[in-house]
């Protein structure tokens, strides 16, 4: 019911939305949860394990009952906080966890079942048989449970992260926060205040007290003139984690009707020298039997929606309190002319002293309403009471939101006069609590104290800053009893949304879960959306008196980021689709895409699969077209993802002789030789050609895989144990746009494009030629076994120089080839790549044990030379051939004829396959135990996978020209 | 969290790359046992406390450092550049 | 007191009050025949078959905190035996098999949930890789199927598959893996070895190992000396210094590993799903909510606890994969501390003291190998051999190049 | 003359102006790595006639790392002092300018890029979302320099990155 000139609501801009398909309206300010109260709405959700009917709770972040879900478009956001999700022009939101509907749920069966359904019940059975859990228990219980819907379709709305810096983070925006503001503010520090809700104030906003909006207004008007101040509103801090690093979500759009790029949220990642943690408290719910029906309320949120929204919660109110700062709700609601049915306080000696009746030694025992509270019971110092209600404020007290003070592991104190847990300096390095964060509930304490930690917050930071003038507030002693739970028979839920009560934290220290952990796993008492923040403290406590021991003693579980629950759109901001890795295009692209080539990533880098021609209707036509074409005529092939580092000095070729398994000092200028790397552990790192540029300058190649890793270990090695050596090195892969050219026709095609002949340039050599005019370097090396080189021109030449190179192979009948095609070309040769060197892989087992030089010591020689990295056991490679010409695929193993195929007698696997056009038969290279002494013999190919079964014939890896005669043509 | 390199100043653990305790930096003379192998490249003090450990500032300036950190707080002591120790000649 | 649906109907009937309690809480006598340190879930496990398969029922585990408090309750609740190298094959499926008995094994129901794990591809390497994986499981005598897009289409049809950065080309499903209430393994592991007369202390922190003429002869604890000729160190977490009370330096760095929990969702995500071209996999717990990890932090660390880096990655990765995740809410993150070894797979062994053994190393693949590791440091404990699917877990492997590296990554600790 | 025609990496792409602020490819010509050999600081130093300190720029001098510079235009003769290497194609150059450079680029960058913070003449080498950058502080606005086959990538990050501002700013 809305209550005229109250609120800070706008009511000159009336909002329309709807919720379960009706029409409602409200005002601009308004949550949905106080337009749905305003509206006269009670009934909002259901519980989550016995489909309770279920109103508001709270009227924040922290609201464990009113969960609905939100459409916009096609899209779905379950689990919105009504308390939260401000109301626009539109919105549309709908109940959750109910069939077919909200106040006729069929599962609320499960309420009737609840003495089946007592804590860890699902332990105890659904065992028998075996076969029905997944069939049939498994998805009843997972149909059951969940909340709201996640629609299975793909996100189009968009999300943001970012970066921030400051002096000093004020986390909330109450008294204690703005007072730690303005005086770090006034002080010339770089200040952020960070406020979960949509305005700034916290309890100032709705406690209608001495101190109020005017100072509120002119506390921020004053930081909002500050240039070193940055005020973020709807933005929640989630998690400190460490260097005074915090996370936060800011709610951008979500309050407003979607609209291009504008986010939905962002996810911000703010680095603070100093932090003040004024996240205030939380009221308490106290447990007692059928405590959870809609119009039972904290007390505070009564005072909220009161004066922040202008709605009350009921029209006939009661409060059950322990308590006197509760009573400030009934005392406005008064004022604003709701009637007060009784206080209900449960001390013998407070204060008797109020517009109305005021019961001591109270206790509220039982209520009644199937979808809305109609009635409560219970006992006073007067005896046994019955009183018709709709709306039951409760107030057990206050929690001071520590959650952020204990993220890096540290563990609040309790503090047995407040009884409650506060923070203690320390807990997060460079975090000062303040106000009721910390314990001090009053208003004027709150002020206090933020000044004080902003004084010592700069102080830390070599700043001065001195305390402003505090203003007049409200500075009343904070008295309360503690009061956990109501003795009684029924179920007095501790944990509203994931409806644990006291009868379950009971039977858990019953049954020997007696550690705070056991019984919170046990029973799920705080794991629910709240996250325990309206249920932890109490559950505590009444594990506590269960097991006899004092609650500190107890003690409390982890607080763990985040603080409070973060969409995985706004952390994973910017990884859908394309976003999640840089894409890297080499020159040729497009030139690549204008023929039609399908392009497949290679690590980030995009690579043409190969280039269609006209009637070609399988990648295998093309692929065959192209060997065939490079082994007759002549192929060019982009190679510029290869890593290549160029590496000067005096100490470069000592350099290379330590990172190289072989030498390459003796490398003569002008000359390219094959290199094999190892990791320190004796494996194979990467292969490649280095060229001898001058004396004191090489040309590194690497595996395009491997580039970074390799960057990586040169860096390391040189700094860790040579950095006094004359030698540095930088990554040229991009420097450089590089084409092979390959097949008997290259030279000629070399003559014809380049501005000199290459009449004379053997294999294995290097060279500066010019092409068209502008220098290039020229490796003679090949990759397919054709004769072939390599070209490079400064990357801005690249696109044109793939043009021409094709363009003059076309007019020899060659052309482009793709990573199919150059694939085969290097299985037929037997050259490795990554697929052979994949990490478990000596130089024994390929054949190049011969290459770990002797003279001279290198990285990763001596641990090569464990016994368990050479000998006939190890899988050596060979090359593979179907006996017949029968398919093979890359993974599937190898046994001996007669052997059943089991694990126990597997004898290797099979690591590259091709259909090769050349020697018209499947080949494969693969990894066979003892495999160099068994060329010649036969073994099984077994692929469960692609169900095939090949006998097969072991041959050296090198297929074709095993004696380099074409590459050295 | 945050690391200090000598050069670019703090900057956020995720321009650095991680590769484990300083053992690494005790590479063994060449013909030393395999004992001396393995103490470099398995066996681990692994202190729960304060630790020494190789980082690389790998999208940054490329140097590797040796980080003094205590492994339960995750508090950086001191960095220190690779390069600029004493000694490391292989 | 044996649980069974009726049981849970009858006690209800009666208001509950009839359950005992799960385990007793004894004091610790001064001597055993055997002793456990740690009541992870490898450690009651090996206590449960030490009783159970070898007969010693005189025996305690000792656990610094409550049972549970370790690894076994911070993980991704994943079950599979989908190794590919020989040592562990036969381990995990050893593993696998004892799960799809441990219910009715330890009267207590660990929700073995066995929904199907897939592990997407991305490229035609990666398809080479799953199959080299999928055949050696079959070869082991478990399942492996390979997955078309047009059959993922059906299954998980919320993955992108038309935008996302890296192609998926298909996937390898194991469908007898899944998932399993990871807190109740611990917990039915206790009763059940509690019923056959083990002593689980509680609050009980080991201090030292006392050695006499390089044997074993008890531990001393917080709450006094122990006698045992026999202790087996089954920490995981905190390897490294309880082995350090006998002297030893185990090949092992502390890393954390963060796994995240989203708000209940109706059922949405019907398997194990992981993603191939970056760190997440994700389930969804029977309660609903979505139970997702990545990658360790990378940096060694004893925090349980992370930071935003891979938090970001794991969820970008969620991002570019199944986009719907977006208004999927994290509400709950947590960080195990993983023994990460350097070929990043476990150690059950003898150590060079008599009488005391070592279970540690378990990198990622704690949780699943739970049963099976209890069983086979059980064995070694009990008999004083290597049991036959455990026999390649040696702590001296690495000295002499026996390795078995899943990943390839080499001796880097953190790359497993 | 040269025959090929040399493309820069995002040949022709026409800049973008969103909220006052505009990207733009800019080309910075002939670059030039200077690594000094160990001990040879002091004689490169005297040959290029400063070296800037970490994270600076001075005159055509950009900090890259430990004891290396980036030239823009000519090198001296360093032979015996220095690896010198051409980096000219390797790298892409974009220019972002405005009001909301800053504010754009902190959603990219892990760096406070905000003028009191990261002045003209500072220059950082830093990840640009998840690639390697050289981000240089100009008069107006920064210099990004980033590998040549991810500019596409980089452009389409700080494009988008600045359209959520811009719809920000409307949607107050």
């Amino acid at each position: 019911m809305r209550i005229a000139a109250k609120g800070l609501i706008d009511r000159t801009k009336p909002v329309t939305f709807t919720f379960d398909g009706k029409s409602y309206s409200g005002f601009r300010g308004d949550t949905l949860a106080s337009a749905l109260m305003a509206n006269g709405v009670r009934l909002v959700g259901r519980s989550f394990k016995y489909h309770r009917p279920r109103g508001i709770l709270t009227a924040g972040p922290e609201e464990p009952n009113a969960m609905v879900e939100v459409l916009d478009g096609a899209s779905q956001s379950p689990n919105t906080r009504a308390t939260v999700q401000e109301i626009y022009d539109g919105l549309a939101a709908q109940s959750q966890n109910r069939w077919p509907s909200l106040r006729y749920d069929l599962l609320s069966v499960n309420d009737l079942a609840a003495p089946f359904l007592s804590a860890g019940f699902y332990y105890k059975t659904f065992m028998w048989p075996r076969a029905f859990w997944e069939g049939i228990y498994e998805p009843l219980i997972r149909r059951a449970a969940g909340l709201g819907r996640l629609k299975p379709q793909n996100e189009t709305a968009s999300y943001e992260k970012a970066f921030a810096f400051c002096d000093l983070l004020v986390i909330g925006s109450g008294p204690a926060g703005l007072m730690a503001a303005l005086t770090a503010a006034r002080a010339g520090a770089d200040v952020i205040l960070a406020e979960q809700d949509s305005v700034m104030g916290g309890r100032l906003l709705s406690d209608d007290g001495t101190l109020g909006m005017p100072w509120v207004d002119a506390t921020l008007a004053e930081l909002r003139a500050l240039p070193n101040v940055r005020l973020m509103a709807r933005t929640t801090v989630v998690g400190a984690y460490d260097q005074g690093t915090y996370a936060a979500l800011e709610r951008v759009g979500l309050h407003l009707p979607a609209a291009p790029h504008l986010p939905r949220e962002c996810f911000w990642r703010i680095v603070a020298g100093q932090s003040i943690l004024a996240t205030g408290a939380l009221e308490r719910p106290i447990a007692f039997d059928n405590n959870d029906r809609p119009g039972i309320m904290l007390a505070s949120a009564a005072l909220t929606y009161l004066n922040r929204f202008g709605v009350v919660p009921g029209q006939k109110v009661t409060l059950f309190a322990n308590n006197d700062h509760a009573r400030q709700a009934v005392r406005q609601l008064m004022a604003a002319g709701v009637q007060v049915a009784a206080i209900l306080d449960s001390r013998a000696d407070a204060s008797t002293v109020e517009d109305c009746p005021v019961y001591l030694s109270a206790a509220v025992t039982d209520t009644q309403g199937r979808h809305g509270l109609t009635e409560i019971s219970g006992t006073h110092a007067d005896g046994a009471f019955k009183i018709d209600t709709d709306c039951l404020l409760m107030s057990g007290g206050w929690n001071p939101l520590v959650n952020i003070a204990c993220h890096q592991n540290a563990r609040p104190i309790w503090r047995e006069d407040i009884a409650a847990f506060v923070p203690h300096s320390g807990m997060v390095p460079g975090l000062t609590a303040a106000g009721a964060a910390n314990g001090a509930f009053s208003t004027h304490a709150a002020l206090r104290e933020g000044a004080d930690a902003a004084v010592a917050a700069l102080t830390d930071l070599g700043r001065t800053a001195t305390a402003p003038d505090l203003p007049q507030a409200e500075d009343a002693p904070y008295r309360l009893q503690p009061l956990w739970a109501v003795p009684g028979k029924g179920r007095a839920w501790l944990d509203f949304a994931n409806d644990v009560t006291v009868k379950d934290v009971k039977l858990a220290a019953q049954e020997g879960y007696t550690s705070v952990e056991h019984m919170k796993r046990y029973t799920t008492q705080g794991m629910a959306p709240d996250q325990g923040k309206n249920s932890n403290v109490s559950a505590l406590a009444v594990l506590a008196d269960a097991t006899g021991r004092g609650i500190a003693e107890t003690g409390t579980t982890t607080f763990r980021a985040p603080f409070t629950p973060v969409s995985i759109g706004a952390m994973g901001a910017g990884g859908q689709g394309a976003g999640f890795a840089p894409q890297r295009y080499m020159t040729s692209d497009q030139a690549s895409r204008d023929r039609g080539a399908p392009m497949i990533e290679a690590g980030l880098w995009y690579r043409p699969s190969y280039f269609p021609k006209p009637g070609e209707t399988t990648w295998r036509q093309s692929c065959d077209r192209e060997v065939l074409m490079v082994r007759s005529a002549v192929g060019v092939a982009d190679v510029s993802t290869l890593g290549k580092i160029d590496i000067q000095g005096p100490d470069a070729a000592r350099f290379l002789d330590f990172v190289y398994t072989n030498t390459f000092s003796t490398l003569p200028v002008g000359r390219v030789r094959y290199g094999l790397m190892l990791r320190e552990d004796g494996f194979v790192l990467d292969d490649g050609t280095t060229a001898r540029l001058g004396d004191t300058h090489y040309l590194m190649t690497t595996t395009t895989a491997a580039a970074g890793q390799v960057m990586r270990h040169l860096d390391f090695v040189h700094q860790a144990y040579c950095a006094d050596w004359q030698v540095r090195f930088i990554s040229v892969t991009e420097s450089w746009a590089q084409f092979a050219v390959a097949g008997p026709m290259a030279k000629m095609l070399l003559n014809a494009l380049l501005d000199q002949r290459i009449d004379d340039f053997p294999f294995m050599t290097y060279g500066e030629v010019s092409v068209e005019g502008v220098k290039a370097r020229l490796f003679r090396i090949s990759f397919s076994g054709e004769e072939g080189y390599e070209i490079a021109v400064p990357t801005a030449y690249g696109e044109a120089l793939f043009r021409d190179l094709l363009a003059k192979a076309e007019t020899l009948g060659g052309g482009a080839y793709g990573m199919e095609a150059l694939n085969v070309m290097r299985i037929e040769k037997g050259f490795i790549t990554h697929a052979e060197i994949h990490g478990r892989i000596t130089a024994f087992d390929i054949g190049m044990a011969k290459m770990v030089a002797s003279k001279k010591d290198c990285i990763g020689k001596a641990a090569s030379q464990r016994p368990g990295l050479m000998g006939p056991d190890r899988e050596q490679l060979v090359g593979l051939r179907p006996v017949t010409k029968t398919e093979i695929g890359a993974g599937a193993h190898l046994f001996n004829l007669g052997d059943k195929v089991e694990r126990v007698n597997d004898q290797g696997y099979v690591t590259s396959v091709c259909w090769s056009p050349t020697m018209e038969s499947y080949l494969g290279l693969a990894f066979l135990k003892d495999g160099r002494a068994r060329h010649g013999q036969r073994v099984r190919l077994v692929d469960h996978m692609r169900k095939t079964d090949v006998l097969c014939e072991v041959t050296d890896p090198v297929f074709l020209d095993p004696e380099g005669a074409k590459l050295r043509a | 969290m945050r690391l200090t390199c000598p050069l670019c100043g703090t900057r956020d653990r995720r321009e650095f790359y991680y590769s484990g305790s300083e053992d690494y930096l005790n590479r063994p003379a060449e013909g030393a046992p395999i004992e001396a192998w393995d103490d470099m490249l398995h066996l681990r003090t692994n202190p729960a406390g304060v630790t020494k450990d190789l980082w690389y500032h790998e999208t940054g300036c490329g140097s590797w450092l040796l980080v003094t950190r205590n492994t339960v707080t995750h508090a950086v002591l001191a960095t220190e550049l690779v390069a600029a120790r004493k000694g490391g000649a292989a | 007191m044996r649980y069974s649906g009726w049981k849970v109907i009858t006690e209800g009937l009666l208001g509950n009050t009839g359950w005992g309690r799960a385990w007793r809480d004894p004091a610790p006598k001064a001597e055993y025949d055997a002793i456990v340190i740690g009541g992870g879930g490898h450690g009651l496990a090996t206590a449960y078959y030490l009783a159970k398969n070898h007969g010693l029922t005189n025996i305690a585990v000792l656990e610094k905190g409550y049972l549970g408090s370790g690894n076994i309750g911070r993980n991704t609740t994943i079950v599979r035996a989908n190794y590919f190298l020989p040592g562990n094959s036969e381990f995990y499926s050893h593993s696998l098999k004892l799960w799809e008995k441990l219910e009715g094994e330890l009267n207590y129901n660990v929700m073995h949930s066995q929904r199907g794990h897939i592990i997407l591809f991305h490229s035609d390497g990666q398809r080479d890789a799953a199959v080299r994986r999928g055949n050696a499981i079959v070869n082991q005598g478990d399942d492996a199927e390979l997955l078309s897009v047009a059959q993922l289409k059906e299954m998980l049809p919320y993955l992108d598959y038309n935008q996302t950065r890296f192609p998926i080309y298909g996937g390898l499903i194991q469908r007898r893996a899944g998932t399993a209430r990871h807190d109740a393994v611990a917990w039915g592991y206790a009763r059940a070895a509690d019923r056959l007369g083990v002593d689980l202390i509680q609050n009980c922190e080991v201090t030292g190992i006392d050695t006499v003429d390089g044997k074993v002869i008890g531990v001393q604890t917080k709450r006094g000396a122990i006698r045992a000729k026999k202790v087996g160190m089954v920490v995981a977490g905190r390897s490294s210094q309880v082995a350090a009370m006998a002297g030893m330096r185990l090949p092992i760095e502390s890393h954390v590993l963060q796994a995240f929990v989203t708000e209940g969702l109706k059922p949405v995500i019907d398997h194990v799903v992981s993603y191939g071209m970056g760190h997440f996999y994700i389930s969804q717990s029977d309660k609903g909510g979505l139970v997702f990890g990545g990658d360790i932090d990378m940096y060694s660390s004893y925090a349980s606890r992370g930071n935003l880096p891979m938090v970001e990655h794991v969820m970008e990765a969620g991002m570019t994969l199944m986009p719907m995740l977006a208004r999927a809410r994290v509400l709950r993150s947590w960080g195990g501390i993983m023994d990460m070894t350097p070929d990043g797979s476990p150690i059950i062994d003898k150590t060079h003291i008599d009488g005391l053994f070592v279970d540690a190393g378990w990198n990622y693949g704690g949780f699943k190998a739970a049963p099976a590791s209890g069983w086979c440091m059980a064995h070694l404990m009990a008999t004083g051999q290597s049991h036959e699917v455990a026999r390649r877990f040696r702590l001296d492997r690495f000295r002499t190049g026996h390795v078995m590296d899943e990943e390839g990554t080499g001796s880097q600790h953190n790359l497993h | 003359m040269p025959n090929l025609i040399a493309k820069s990496a995002l040949f022709a792409r026409t800049p973008l102006t969103l909220s006052g602020t505009t990207l733009a490819e800019a080309q910075v010509g002939q670059t030039t790595s200077v690594a000094a050999f160990a001990g040879k600081l002091p004689e490169v130093t005297a040959a290029l006639g400063g070296f800037p300190a970490p994270n600076t720029v001075l005159g055509n001098l950009i900090w890259t790392g430990p004891e290396q510079v980036f030239v823009l235009g000519q090198t001296p003769d360093l032979t015996g002092l220095a690896a010198v290497t051409d980096q000219s194609g390797g790298w892409a150059a974009l220019r972002l300018s405005g009001p909301m450079a800053a504010d754009t680029l902190m959603r990219l960058y892990p760096l406070d890029l905000r003028a009191s913070h990261f002045p003209k003449n500072t220059c950082a080498r830093a990840p640009l979302g998840h690639m390697q950058s050289i981000l240089i502080a100009e008069e107006a606005g920064f210099l990004i320099l980033i590998f040549r086959s991810m500019a596409r990538t980089a452009w389409h990050e700080i494009e988008t990155a600045l359209q959520a501002l811009t719809a920000r700013a409307a949607a107050i």
